[in-house]
């Protein structure tokens, strides 16, 4: 049987960067899934790009090897064509929406295959009922959860109706619950005959997808970790110091994110935010981080008499591209800062695997390294009590993940406090305690073990504790 | 298949900064009470458009979108048709600069063009009043003052959007830019 | 420097109630142009013409926006008649206002009732190109999403120490410098969704020769009797002598 | 062209919008103030000063102004019509003329001309006066010494000159 979609030793490399890709072979069958793995920054997302023909046609750069469709050449078909035959579902579920609604979103695919009237209205009926949309048809895309992004994007393709599905870590924005729902939608798509091919690091979540032949990307990450951080190479150690928050509350016009919160932290402590989007989580950071409007009180106690203001902690942002704009990496990390502490600077380089970057431009550093670089900019900042970080682990692989759990439970052996708002449940888990959080309030906050024996608690909070995560 | 003028990726490009000029103007106030303050961001995002879609029509394209969208916004004081034609004035006038100057990571050249674009929105506000017999805005102001004052603001907004190229090309963009066809 | 209160979504200033809902985009242009000619006519002619041009507005549920649009530009308007009367005529005067009112507000008959994308489809009907028709409601839609992204640039910047408030018109100069800090990460972020788009449309087909629009619009009776008898109207005004 | 010139050029661009910005609209505001003036029909009289046209004195619109009459003493004729005092009041009204103000009244037709101050005009015992001749021009008549006879009356006046001291 001929397969739907042949790859033959296709690599890539970018002209400016000259980041190169694959080489990577595969032949899809009607029916077949394929889950490409491999670590961040091995290339996944450029050699996926290629199975999906957008490269060649809107990048610049050398394509090695051949992808076929059917039995024509990507090479040699135009872009719509290609798009007729392989869907293409991408990591941020809220980027790749391109029209203001629902139904436009859901129309736009099949406008452009030049349908027939009466066949668009079929099939939009039939994803429609499908995916159970009918309530949203008429609401903006963006006033969706993340989870009902993703799933909006993927209707839209599948109306198109193609036979390969090819997915860019579609389950890196997602919390565990949407991660889950999305799952279970893609394999009713491969029961009804749509093949399959995933390029994805969240591996857990795909354990049990039926009949996923496995193909590990060779090339293996060039820049391993140094794999040990010590304390003792820090330069600085903190007093003790708790901060208490009190009756904290915000809210946006009528609608109260946050009511009446109380929470007490110590210096010293790593501790994670975990609840569903929505819930509030960036909301109470930005709280602590002084950036927002709230009432109630927030205040430190420190051991010393004058402390018992407002916290200095540092916050390292959801998005690093916010921040970047210096030609270096070096100039970034000391932008604005009056005298840097050199010691510290030596220790962080290293520490956060930057060391070989320092002369890079930002805009040209991936998205797993940018985030480090944004973490560097909040700890090279003078900060007396910690820092608190937004999302930290989005497109980073297992690897750079356990870096930061290290490097964070490092910082926060220093004494100061360490806190982290993630979906990712399993970065969640690696923290010394953990506030569970839902629209609701708080609805958990006792130290991580517990919390992850409390299935009543998970449940509350709306979201799916995956079983392989054990305390 | 007859090439489209701008790239798909061109044309998504103009279009959102187009829409990043008027979301700038929403979100951002400077306690300046002078007509065309907003112009600092305006200019500056208008000659950073042209820089980077390397293409005739890159501004003016800028300049009709978001007026467009200005009008359906109900930005701007004298109504929709006002709204949209000084927008769109601005593109072409910023265009028309660019078109005899040249190359605008030149920090000179942005600043003339930044006056040049921001100062053919003036012309539109003034010839609107010009046909209706009125002052319009200058009436309170002075027509000399309003003019120095869009002259000042369309010259920082044009030195912003230079520094900013230059910034940009320091940083990288040019270099992430130039993978992408 | 500051930021207005985070908003999450920018609606248009769209007036659901009004009958105008219904019609054609195009006719409704078509009107805002014609009355937008009216307005160079003689006092007396404008006076009719103010006249059936109120009581359209009040029929098409819009006084409220014409009051505001009118708001806007109270002081200007009183101003401007306060001055041309006492320095040269009443006429000149009435003339001047009426015109002022007059131009400010037509195109509302137009905008604060059709959305976004009806406009989109109106003028891919009159021929523009899909692509510019896309490229209008693509703008629309990131708003909201750039607008945050200011607002993030902002934060960002401002707790790594850049400080923008003590901005006034002489520190403004030594400032400039300082502003690229957002507008630099602003440019980069709005390419990146562009990017982001570009691939998510292109994957979709976007740009294939064999586009067809779902959604189309149809010139209705109502829309023709409305466009002839403004028409009729104009043209009235304008050759009455 | 070099990036100089360029530069040059578009500075000078500048310059020129704000030259004609400004040109124009000083130009505006002076059609706006003509707008007001009388236009000068065939037959009126005009009125300068410093060459800039300030009225036109049309006999017909004279005919509301009281009528005055003096028999002259060169041929004991009775001389009629309107006081010069009382036209210049019509048209230039709550003027206050300061009494050294000249009026020089002139007919190109006939070469004459002569200039009187607002003193000698303002006094109602001096009859400085326009007589309405019958081809319809006005004729300047007084019972000034230097203005009582034929010879130096000015017949078809047809400018008037305000010359401040």
């Amino acid at each position: 049987m001929k397969p739907l979609l042949y790859a033959e030793k296709v690599s890539f490399t970018y002209p400016q960067t000259q980041r190169s890709s694959g080489p990577l072979s595969l032949s899809l069958h009607q029916g077949e899934s394929l889950l490409v793995y491999g670590p961040s920054g091995g290339g996944k997302s450029t050699l996926a790009r290629c199975l999906a023909g957008l490269i060649p046609h809107l990048y610049h750069g050398q394509m090695n090897g051949d992808v076929w469709i059917g039995d024509r050449n990507t090479k040699e078909m135009q872009s719509w064509e290609i798009a007729r035959e392989a869907g293409f579902v991408f990591q941020n579920p809220a980027t790749q929406i391109v029209t203001s609604s629902v139904e436009d979103e859901l129309l736009f695919g099949l406008e452009n295959l030049g349908l027939p009237r009466e066949e668009i209205k079929t099939r939009f009926d039939n994803v429609v009922d499908q995916f159970h949309l009918s309530s949203f048809l008429k609401r903006s895309p963006f006033t969706l959860s993340g989870g009902e992004q993703q799933k909006l994007s993927l209707a839209a393709i599948i109306a198109m109706h193609p036979s390969v599905l090819i997915l860019d870590e579609p389950l890196s924005m997602l919390d565990s619950s949407a991660a889950d729902e999305f799952i279970n939608l893609l394999k009713e798509q491969q029961q009804e005959g749509t093949s399959l091919v995933f390029f994805e690091h969240r591996l857990p979540y795909l354990q049990d997808f039926p009949g996923l032949k496995r193909i590990p990307l060779g090339i293996a990450s060039n820049d391993q970790p140094k794999s040990q951080i010590t304390t003792a190479a820090h330069p600085k150690k903190v007093g003790a110091f708790s901060i208490h928050v009190q009756g904290l509350t915000v809210s946006f016009g009528k609608k109260k994110i946050l009511d009446e919160l109380n929470i007490e932290f110590e210096g010293g402590q790593l501790v994670a935010l975990a609840g569903k989007n929505g819930s509030g989580k960036t909301t109470l950071l930005r709280s602590l981080a002084g950036l927002q409007p709230f009432e109630g009180t927030i205040r430190v106690i420190g051991n010393r008499q004058d402390e018992s203001d407002f916290p200095q902690l540092n916050m390292v942002f959801q998005n690093p591209d916010t921040q970047l704009f210096n030609p270096t990496v070096r100039e970034e990390i000391l932008y604005k800062i009056q005298s840097p502490n050199q010691e510290l600077y030596e220790w962080l380089i290293p520490a956060l695997n930057l060391e070989k970057y320092q002369d890079t431009q930002p805009l040209l550093l991936s998205e797993g390294e940018k985030r480090r670089l944004a973490l560097a900019i909040a700890l090279m900042h003078p900060h007396k009590h910690g820092i608190l970080l937004d999302e930290p682990s989005l497109g980073q692989d297992q690897m750079h993940k356990d870096l930061l759990i290290q490097l964070l439970k490092t910082i926060s052996q220093m004494g100061y406090l360490v806190f982290y708002a993630t979906h990712d449940i399993e970065l969640a888990a690696k923290a010394d305690r953990m506030i569970l959080i839902s629209e609701k309030g708080i609805i958990a906050d006792e130290p991580t073990r517990n919390i992850l024996l409390n299935k009543n608690a998970w449940q509350q909070a709306g979201l799916l504790l995956p079983h392989w995560i054990s305390p | 298949m007859k090439k489209k003028y701008f790239s798909t990726f061109q044309l998504i490009i103009l279009t959102l900064f187009s829409a990043l000029i008027v979301a700038a103007k929403i979100a951002l106030r400077l306690p300046i009470q002078l007509p065309g303050h907003s112009g600092i961001f305006w200019m500056a995002i208008i000659i950073v458009a042209a820089r980077v879609v390397l293409k005739k029509g890159a501004a003016t394209f800028v300049g009709i979108v978001s007026g467009i969208m200005a009008a359906f916004l109900g930005l701007g004081d004298f109504g929709y048709l006002d709204t949209f034609i000084s927008y769109t004035a601005i593109g072409i006038g910023t265009e028309l600069a660019l078109l005899l100057l040249g190359n605008p990571e030149n920090l000179v050249v942005a600043t003339l063009a930044g006056i040049i674009g921001h100062f053919a929105k003036f012309l539109v506000k003034w010839a609107f009043g010009a046909i209706t017999g009125a002052p319009l805005g200058f009436v309170a102001l002075g027509l000399a003052k309003a003019m120095i004052s869009y002259i000042v603001f369309g010259g920082l907004g044009g030195l912003l959007g230079g520094l900013t190229l230059l910034a940009l090309k320091k940083a990288g963009f040019f270099a992430y830019l130039a993978e992408k066809k | 420097m500051k930021w207005k209160r985070r908003k999450l979504y920018i609606s248009t200033d769209l007036e659901e109630t009004s009958p105008l809902r219904k019609f054609d985009p195009r006719t409704k242009l078509f009107l805002s142009l014609c009355a937008s000619v009216v307005v160079m006519l003689p006092l007396q002619r404008l006076f009719i013409f103010l006249g059936l041009y109120i009581i359209f507005i009040i029929w098409a549920r819009l006084f409220s926006h014409f009051l505001k649009q009118m708001d806007k530009i109270k002081w200007i308007l009183i101003i401007l008649f306060l001055v041309d009367w006492l320095v040269v005529s009443l006429q000149l005067a009435a003339e001047v206002t009426l015109r002022l009112s007059v131009l400010t507000s037509v195109f509302t008959v137009l905008f604060a009732t059709t959305t976004p994308s009806e406009l989109g489809l109106a003028l891919e009907s009159l021929g523009f190109p899909y692509r510019f028709a896309f490229s209008i409601n693509l703008a629309f839609q990131s708003l909201g999403m750039l607008e945050q992204e200011w607002q993030a640039i902002w934060e960002a910047q401002k707790s790594r120490g850049v400080l923008f408030d003590i901005m006034n018109f002489r520190t403004l100069f030594t400032k400039v410098g300082d502003l690229v800090s957002l507008t630099v990460p602003a440019i980069v972020l709005a390419t990146k969704h562009a990017w982001v788009i570009t691939e998510s449309a292109t994957a979709r087909g976007f740009d294939s020769p064999m586009r067809k629009p779902f959604h189309q619009l149809s010139y209705s009776a109502c829309d023709w009797v409305v466009s002839i008898i403004s028409a009729g109207l104009v043209s009235m005004l304008i050759l009455w002598r | 062209m070099s990036q100089s010139k360029r530069i040059i050029l578009a500075v000078g661009l500048i310059i020129v919008l704000i030259g004609v910005v400004l040109g124009l609209e000083s130009l505006r505001a002076k059609i706006i103030a003509k707008e007001q003036d009388v236009s000068l029909n065939p037959g009126d009289v005009p009125v300068y000063k410093d060459g800039e046209l300030l009225a036109a004195i049309n006999s017909a619109d004279l005919a509301d102004l009281q009528m005055v009459q003096f028999t002259d003493a060169e041929q004991g004729k009775v001389q009629e019509g309107w006081l010069i005092m009382d036209i210049m009041d019509k048209y230039f009204k709550a003027k206050l003329f300061p009494d050294s103000l000249q009026l020089v009244f002139s007919s190109s037709s006939r070469d004459k001309s002569i200039a009187l101050t607002w003193d000698e005009i303002a006094d109602p015992e001096n009859m400085v006066m326009f007589d309405l001749s019958g081809r319809g021009t006005l004729k300047l008549v007084s019972k000034l010494e230097k203005l009582d006879v034929r010879d130096e009356w000015i017949q078809d006046v047809d400018r008037i000159e305000i010359i401040e001291p």
